[in-house]
């Protein structure tokens, strides 16, 4: 029973019965599959009746770009070692993902942390809207890419003023000035490259 | 050079005596200074090789102590997430009078690493009264020894008043906080 | 001037019936009646007691005889006193009771049945006196929250007064014919030893001592709480003064034990008040029930008391007879702290209390004084008795029965504090908040006698110990205690060069006194502090907004008590298998001999005329 | 003036009640009376019936104690015909019947004619009985009872071929000499009065008789019948019987299992009429014992008070499970918050049961007690003077337990069924309690009463 | 009259000398403490300058309880020290100072820091006054038993008297005369100080400093007094038990500091025990070395 084969038997599993967009095997321990939104709690359940006892952990990439979420739900068995992860894309405007409560009760907290860093709404959980980490939040969820921390942080937290008097100190020219243009250039690129 | 011819002894006045019991107070309070054992952040991980053989804490007067009630001195170590500082602020208000502040590391001056990001703070001054600073980004424990000495110097110097001043212009600091935690005592589902 | 004791008998009885008669007319009149009943006999008792004007005969209840002896008085005054401070507690709970005109009566019975106990001389009416007090407080329980507590308390006292019944005929029949209270003394051989042990199981059901304590937690927990506090401070020395007559005046019994010179008799008696302390102190320390815990402390008590006596030397006897009002002080005026706090938070469950004494803070000081006397800290009267009754075991040198008494006395400091610190200190729970307010002057008055008393007996033990002097003298005991100036003076070893050790309780007081000023003068000189509220506490940083988180009082010594957890059921479950096997035996014979078939009685008859001939004709 | 009318008019009464339906149960409240008043006033000396004296004829005692013991079973005979008359009309000729054969077993002095009125009262008890609607008990009664008057007989016929006499007097002088042959006769006797003084192996119709007992039944067995038959026994235990050897070692054996088992039964049962039923049986055990043993006075006060106790308990009961339907503990709770005047008289009786002190019931307990443990005092039973008074007083401490729990689940509790008593029964169980408590306090007067029981030398006389 | 005011002066003259000598004792503990770790330590009169900075703070108070808790503390301590005999010839009361006063009086003291302690309100305070309870319960019972056998011995239960007994040779000290119970009282010792092994009551980690949690300023200062001058009773207790008492003042500082040291030293080595095992811990081989230690020399009269 060593890994590999256990890689196949899970490719065999899932490919014939469901419509997957996409699978990558990461290493003899990891494989991804895509699947649509629809087939993701069948497939769920399927995988924890052959083993897959275990929902390490349910997250969201934001593919801003695509104006796409994307859900990752990494599932493990503890008997054949295979982290396998199911992948679905969800449309990024109106995130709206039933929750997989009645398969794996544990992703309570999981879904409610998706909902309040990505704003994904979870019918079925009952206190997905509550908050979980982030007391007393006053902003669009944190982690969308189109949040811009820097600015929240300006915004709410003064910043302290240096005044230049030192700028000439006992005959040494103060570097202060392209310090503070090398900051701005960097600054620019990071701007730029994510645009 | 003052001369040393006899003068008849002055009364003083009831400020004066006060004065003179405080300055004697400043004399026992500047060498027993108890540290809050509450480690903010990642600069706190300095403290232990300053209590061990080669600085020595113990030999200034300080040693840590368990609860702000018996604590002079609060050491802000490292960085201070919204959720830590309301913590903070709860307890600073908790310690008994006079009680100090000393920041280290760059994060509690000017947010250091963190300054762009949404959680942490950017300028520990704005919300509780700082009396000295101990730069670096996990200052050198000479640093911290430094920023200690420099503590006890204010005190001597009669210059380290941060808690007078958080009561005299106590409604900036309430203001201040307000505006960055939106609410100091929170009240949630995990908070009955 | 001269009143036979009869009178006050007769007194307290017509005092009764008339509570009784006006009890029906209106509930509260009826209970004050009981308060000036008790208090008249109170007095009446202790100014004639004191100035010799009490006598014995008898005008009316000609079948018994009286008789004053001094340990009589020292008791008859002692319970009539405890009688009378609670009875100021009667008119605020008479509202609770089902048949409160019965109640009144009965409260005043069972005075008078005590009063006649301590004086009667001729043996048959002291029993008929305790048998008296038996049935009358016995309908005084159920009035209270539970039922089955009267039957406990009528299995275990009829059990211990019909023993003491079988003792007063084996006298009888050792004395020819005799009832008089001196034949104890004389009674000899093997009929002494069956006296003695029959004698000793009364006082010990009365006491609720070790093998024989069931009853007490029961009743004491379930019965109203004025008639809890008057069963621990004074129907319970009922069983110390047959304990006095047992061990003390009967001497010692059996062979003398050389390492120790104690009577092997003495020597069980002390070994079973010393589990009587471990167990109570152990069964204490884990009650949640404020009222369970006072009745196991004062069967932890009643131990000390069986102790004391169990030295027969002039020490630990003293300290015995100290103990008794120490304790009755003490307990009584615990019991009615609880009573006043039950009365208003309407439990005593200390896991629904808390921060009463922000209310209360009269009650709680009274409850302070009252648990500083029964853990024997220096300036209360419990002190004294336990220095001496540690003096009178030291002397003899029986180290397992001082380990007991020590181990009671610091149990004592646990049990004591349990519900001081979960019922009256600690945070102000809500619902607390508006019901409870502090209790009346009329409870007040009697507990703050009681905490004075206790003061007064803790600083000046001169009146008290030339009482149990002139008790000493009364038993023709020849027990002295020696008072130089206020100091009492304890155990002298016999070493040459070495003086006895000294106790000066005044000395003791003053100097805690000074401390006291002292600290004080530090506290004032100082800047003055700013005053908080209870709920600003250091909480590791987190914001807790209620009461209950804040609020210690649930399983208070929860890692002492998972150590002897598993033992704690024995003795009750000992008594319930043996109430078990009665009724099976009885349901036995029924099945057995009660069918429907007369056959049954035809093969008995043939059985029985077999074996009549089985030897003769056959 | 002579006793024999205390037998002759309530046989007459009864011969004209049958023929007069209708004015029967007033001549039978008229007998009864007369049957209490008279002893006061009849002369003291023994009456020979047909002329022949003593050692051949009829003769009816009058002593003492037969004075005393027909006060006590007169009284109580009329207090319950009187409290039950009203409901059971038709009964008062058997009832007439029975006063003349209780009244005949008190006085006669001649053996054959106690058997003679065993028959006559005991036929009356089972017609009594009847009134139970239970049949099969009623027979189970009937077979025990002449089981037991028939081995009766039988021991007497044996005794009187050996000895010649039948009067009681002579028997005695007879027995002393040859105790010997005695034995057996004796047994038979001893088991054939056992049956009816309800000791234990005998007694399995109790349960069935006073367990479901009405207002009359109840209250005439188990206090009038008990007293009677009591102190008759008694009378026999205590001058004729000859106990020594096997016989007294059966009979102490008979007696301790009866009152321990007693104790022991009523403690197990939770009916009220149960509880009773089985304390009585204890009881009936105790007072037998206390005449076999020779403690003839208090003996007879002790059945007296424990037939007033009695009378007042089961009358209460039964009229309480007449209204509730069932006599279960449960369901008779709380009945006395409504009717405390009810209440506090079956109180005061049990507490006199249990011998707790003011009542008759402790003065009685603990003189007989006493008597056990007097100096010069020898038991005729084996196993010393001790065993027996343990044995009483453990019984005693039961007896207490499930009193306790009776009385406290029928005052504290709170009840749903509202009962009424008649005023009449009301009054008589008053009456009975203040009775009680006025004999539990004025022990002198009750000791001079038993004092002229006894002989100087200490000796009860039975004859 | 006079002569009790001047035995009231006197003894407070002692509670002083209490204080001065334990404060001094315990900076100098600290000092030899740290010099072992090769560190500098901090000054000997560190002790006395950190009561005086928390006599001079402000203080919060949660209401009259608290502070009457506090005052009734100190009080009581203060009263008990004023009993204790320096050298057998000075002491303030002459032959009052009686074994049981002490043992009783420090529970008034504890008494009062419970009651005050519950009084704070704060939960873990309460934690921390059922465990030093307990844990009085544990360490007293075999301490008692083993002072019992001495007070057997020398038939008299005054401290001056025991002095006495062990200095003019009918008895040598008791560390030798009684060496089984001499093992018993130090590891009772240990528990009355609250020193390290048994330290679960002022367990900083887990109940942050137990009873004290609430106290700041001068409330912590006078409980600080207060554990100062119980120290000093019990070690001198300790002493004049087991090491004989002392002639001159000097034999009693120099007994005094030895034993302190060297209990210091020991705790400083060790962990801290769980509160159900303190209480096994004393009642498993301490109470039985005690009864037997108590056995041999009452019943068996073999003291060394």
């Amino acid at each position: 029973m060593n890994s590999t084969n256990n890689v196949d038997f899970l490719k065999s599993l899932v490919e014939e019965k469901y419509k997957v967009n996409k699978t990558e095997v990461i290493d003899q321990y990891q494989i991804s599959f895509e699947v649509e939104q629809v087939e993701v709690h069948r497939l769920l359940s399927e995988l924890k009746l052959e083993g897959w006892k275990q929902l390490s952990y349910l997250s969201a990439i934001d593919w801003i770009d695509e104006n796409e979420f994307e859900m990752v739900y990494i599932v493990f068995n503890w008997d054949r070692p295979v982290h396998v992860q199911i992948r679905t894309r969800i449309d990024r405007d109106k995130p709206v993902m039933n929750s997989i409560m009645p398969i794996f009760e544990g992703c309570k907290y999981y879904e409610r942390e998706a909902h309040e860093m990505f704003g994904i709404k979870f019918p079925g959980n009952p206190d997905h809207e509550k908050q979980l980490v982030l007391e007393e939040w006053d902003d669009m969820p944190p982690l969308r890419k189109d949040f811009d921390p820097q600015a929240y942080s300006d915004r709410k937290f003064p910043v302290r003023e240096y005044n230049n008097d030192f700028v000439e100190l006992n005959g040494k020219k103060s570097k202060q000035k392209d310090r503070l243009k090398r900051a701005e250039r960097i600054e620019q690129v990071g701007k730029r490259g994510n645009k | 050079m003052e001369s040393t011819k006899y003068t008849q002894p002055v009364a003083l006045s009831k400020k004066q005596v006060d004065r003179k019991w405080w300055e004697i107070g400043d004399f026992f309070r500047r060498n027993s200074l108890w540290m809050l054992m509450y480690c903010t952040g990642c600069c706190a991980i300095e403290l232990p090789p300053a209590m061990t053989s080669a600085y020595d804490m113990e030999r200034l007067g300080m040693g840590p102590m368990a609860t702000p009630r018996q604590a002079d001195v609060l050491l802000v170590t490292g960085y201070l997430s919204l959720k830590t500082l309301r913590r903070l602020i709860y307890t600073y208000e908790q310690m008994s009078e006079p009680k100090y502040v000393v920041g280290f590391g760059s994060c509690t001056i000017n947010g250091g690493i963190y300054h762009d990001s949404h959680a942490v703070i950017n300028q520990l001054d704005q919300y509780i009264p700082v009396d000295s600073y101990v730069a670096g980004c996990m200052p050198n424990t000479e640093a911290v020894m430094n920023g200690f000495v420099d503590l006890i110097e204010l005190i001597k110097n009669k210059k380290a008043n941060g808690w007078k001043n958080y009561h005299t212009n106590n409604a900036w600091y309430k203001k201040n906080q307000i505006d960055a935690l939106g609410e100091v005592r929170i009240k949630d589902e995990f908070h009955q | 001037m001269e009143l036979s004791i009869e009178i006050f008998i007769l007194a307290t009885l017509a005092f009764g019936l008339m509570a009784y008669v006006i009890g029906r007319l209106h509930k509260q009149l009826g209970s004050i009646m009981t308060i000036l009943g008790s208090l008249t006999i109170f007095g009446g008792i202790a100014y004639l007691g004191f100035t010799g004007g009490l006598t014995g005969e008898t005008a009316y209840l000609t079948f018994t005889q009286f008789e004053i002896s001094e340990f009589g008085l020292f008791f008859a005054i002692i319970v009539s006193f405890v009688f009378a401070m609670v009875s100021f507690f009667n008119p605020f709970f008479i509202k609770q009771y089902k048949y409160p005109a019965l109640y009144s009566m009965l409260f005043m019975f069972s005075l008078a049945g005590a009063i006649g106990v301590f004086f009667s001389s001729n043996l048959l009416y002291l029993f008929f006196f305790f048998e008296f007090v038996v049935w009358t407080s016995l309908f005084l329980i159920p009035m209270g929250r539970s039922k089955k507590a009267a039957s406990w308390y009528y299995g275990f006292s009829a059990a211990g007064s019909f023993m003491l019944l079988f003792a007063i005929l084996m006298i009888y029949n050792a004395n020819n014919g005799s009832f008089h209270i001196s034949g104890i003394g004389s009674v000899t051989g093997t009929t002494q030893i069956i006296v003695f042990i029959f004698m000793s199981g009364a006082a010990f059901t009365k006491l609720g001592a070790f093998p024989l304590h069931i009853w007490l937690p029961k009743v004491l927990t379930n019965a109203p709480d004025p008639v809890s506090a008057v069963f621990s401070g004074g129907l319970e020395k009922l069983g110390a003064f047959v304990a006095l007559l047992a061990i003390v005046n009967m001497g010692g019994i059996g062979f003398i034990i050389p390492s120790i010179d104690m009577y092997f008799g003495q020597m069980i008696i002390a070994t079973l008040g010393a589990l009587t302390i471990v167990f109570g102190t152990l069964m204490a320390i884990r009650q949640d029930d404020a009222k369970k815990l006072l009745a196991y402390s004062s069967m932890s008590n009643g131990g000390y008391i069986l102790v004391g006596f169990s030295m027969l030397t002039s020490q630990g006897v003293a300290g015995g007879l100290y103990h008794i009002v120490a304790h009755a002080i003490a307990s009584t005026a615990a019991f009615l702290a609880i009573a006043a706090v039950a009365r208003v938070a309407g439990t005593t469950k200390m896991k629904e209390l808390g921060g009463i004494i922000h209310k209360m803070p009269v009650t709680y000081m009274v409850y302070l004084i009252a648990i500083i006397s029964m853990a024997g800290i220096p300036p209360m009267g419990g002190f004294i008795s336990k220095w001496m009754i540690f003096q009178a075991v030291i002397d003899k040198g029986m180290i397992f029965i001082a380990i007991a008494t020590v181990f009671g006395s610091i149990g004592s400091f646990l049990y004591v504090f349990r519900p001081l610190a979960a019922l009256f200190l600690g945070q102000e729970l809500p619902q607390f908040k508006k019901t409870v307010k502090e209790a009346p002057f009329f409870m007040l008055l009697p507990m703050i006698i009681l905490s004075l008393l206790s003061v007064y007996t803790g600083v000046l033990p001169g009146v008290i110990i030339d009482f149990i002097n002139k008790i000493f003298v009364d038993m023709q005991l020849n027990y002295n205690i020696v008072m130089n100036g206020f100091a009492i003076e304890g155990y002298t070893s016999g070493i040459e060069g070495v003086g006895p050790s000294l106790l000066n309780p005044l000395l003791i007081a003053c100097v805690f006194g000074v401390g006291v000023f002292v600290a004080f003068l530090i506290f004032i000189v100082l800047k003055k502090s700013k005053k908080i509220d209870l709920m600003d506490t250091y909480t590791a940083g987190n914001f807790v907004y209620t009461e209950e988180h804040l609020h210690y009082s649930v399983d208070f010594y929860a890692p002492l008590e998972r150590l002897y957890e598993k033992y704690i059921h024995i003795m009750k479950n000992f008594y319930k298998s043996l109430a078990n096997k009665v009724r099976e035996f009885g349901a036995f014979m029924k099945y057995f001999f009660f069918t429907n078939k007369p056959e049954i009685t035809v093969f008995w008859i043939v059985a029985l005329m077999v074996f009549l001939l089985w030897g003769d004709v056959l | 003036m002579s006793a024999i009318l205390l037998i002759a008019v309530p046989l007459l009464a009864a011969f004209i009640s049958i023929l007069v339906k209708k004015v029967s149960p007033y001549l039978l409240l008229l007998v009864s009376l007369f049957a209490l008043v008279y002893p006061f006033f009849m002369d003291m000396s023994d009456v020979i019936i047909g002329g022949f004296d003593s050692p051949i004829g009829i003769n009816l005692v009058v002593n003492k104690f037969a004075l005393t013991s027909l006060i006590a079973v007169n009284g109580l005979f009329f207090l319950v015909v009187a409290v039950n008359i009203a409901q059971y009309k038709k009964l008062s000729s058997i009832l007439l019947v029975a006063l003349a054969g209780l009244n005949g077993l008190l006085l006669t002095g001649d053996l054959f004619n106690l058997f003679v009125f065993i028959e006559i009262s005991g036929i009356a008890a089972y017609l009594i009985t009847t009134t139970n609607k239970k049949p099969l008990q009623t027979f189970n009664y009937l077979v025990a009872g002449t089981v037991g008057s028939s081995l009766y007989l039988l021991g007497l016929i044996i005794l009187y071929n050996m000895s010649g006499t039948l009067n009681m007097a002579d028997m005695a002088t007879f027995v002393e000499g040859n105790g010997m042959y005695t034995l057996f006769p004796f047994l038979l006797m001893f088991i054939g009065l056992g049956v009816e003084a309800k000791l234990l192996p005998f007694n399995s119709w109790v349960k069935g008789i006073l367990g479901h007992s009405n207002n009359l039944s109840g209250a005439m067995i188990a206090s009038v019948y008990a007293t009677a038959i009591a102190l008759v026994f008694g009378k026999l235990l205590a001058g004729v019987f000859q106990i020594e050897g096997t016989l007294a070692l059966i009979i102490a054996l008979v007696l301790g299992i009866t009152i321990l088992a007693g104790e022991a039964m009523a403690y197990a049962s939770t009916k009220a009429r149960e509880i009773l039923l089985y304390s009585s049986i204890a009881q009936a055990g105790i007072v037998i014992l206390l005449f076999t043993v020779g403690l003839g006075a208090w003996a007879t006060f002790f059945a007296i008070a424990n037939g007033v106790s009695k009378f007042i308990l089961f009358g209460v009961v039964n009229r309480l499970t007449e209204e509730v339907g069932s006599d279960e503990m449960d369901q008779l709770k709380g009945s006395f918050v409504n009717n405390k005047l009810i209440g506090v008289s079956f109180t005061v009786a049990a507490l006199s049961i249990l011998g707790l002190p003011l009542f008759f019931g402790f003065v009685v307990k603990m003189n007989s007690l006493i008597g056990f443990f007097e100096p010069d005092f020898v038991s005729n039973l084996p196993g010393g003077n001790f065993i027996f008074p343990i044995i009483i007083l453990v019984a005693s401490v039961i007896e207490g337990v499930y009193f306790v729990k009776l009385l406290t689940k029928l005052w504290y509790k709170d009840s749903d069924v509202k009962v009424n008593f008649t005023p009449l029964f009301k009054y008589v169980v008053v009456v009975l309690a203040v009775a009680l408590i006025v004999f539990g306090l004025f022990q002198g007067e009750v000791e001079e009463l038993v004092a002229s029981l006894i002989n100087p030398g200490g000796v009860f006389i039975w004859n | 009259m006079i002569e009790i005011l001047m035995n009231i002066g006197f003894g407070l003259g002692v509670a002083t000398f209490g204080f001065v000598l334990q404060t001094a004792m315990g900076g100098i503990n600290r000092k030899i403490a740290a010099r072992l770790q090769k560190r500098r330590g901090p000054k000997w009169y560190q002790e006395f300058i950190d009561i005086f900075k928390l006599l001079s703070k402000r203080a919060t108070s949660h209401g009259w309880i608290f502070d009457f808790g506090v005052i009734m503390a100190l009080g009581g301590i203060i009263g008990t020290a004023m009993f204790m005999p320096i050298t057998s010839s000075i002491v303030a009361f002459e032959g009052y100072d009686n074994f049981f006063i002490f043992v009783y009086l420090i529970a008034v003291g504890m008494l009062g820091m419970a009651m005050s302690a519950s009084g704070s309100g704060n939960p873990l305070a309460s934690i921390g006054v059922m465990r030093a309870l307990t844990t009085m319960l544990a360490y007293e019972v075999p301490f008692m038993v083993v002072v019992m056998t001495i007070i057997k011995l020398t038939g008299t239960s005054s401290l001056t008297g025991i002095a006495v007994a062990q200095q003019t040779g009918d008895f040598n000290w008791f560390m030798i005369a009684l060496p089984l119970g001499f093992i018993v009282a130090v590891m009772s010792l240990m528990g009355m100080l609250g020193k390290k092994p048994f330290e679960t009551y002022i367990a900083p980690a887990e109940i942050a400093s137990g009873p004290m949690v609430e106290y700041g300023g001068k409330q912590l200062g006078m409980l600080f007094i207060m554990h100062e001058i119980t120290i000093f009773i019990e070690v001198s207790l300790f002493v004049h038990l087991f090491l004989g008492g002392a002639e001159t003042i000097i034999m009693f500082l120099i007994k005094y500091f030895i034993v302190y040291a060297v209990l210091n030293l020991v705790s400083n080595v060790l962990g801290r025990f769980k509160i159900d095992q303190v209480v096994t811990f004393f009642f498993k081989w301490p109470l039985f070395f005690a009864v037997v230690q108590a056995m041999i020399a009452i019943h068996l009269g073999w003291v060394i």
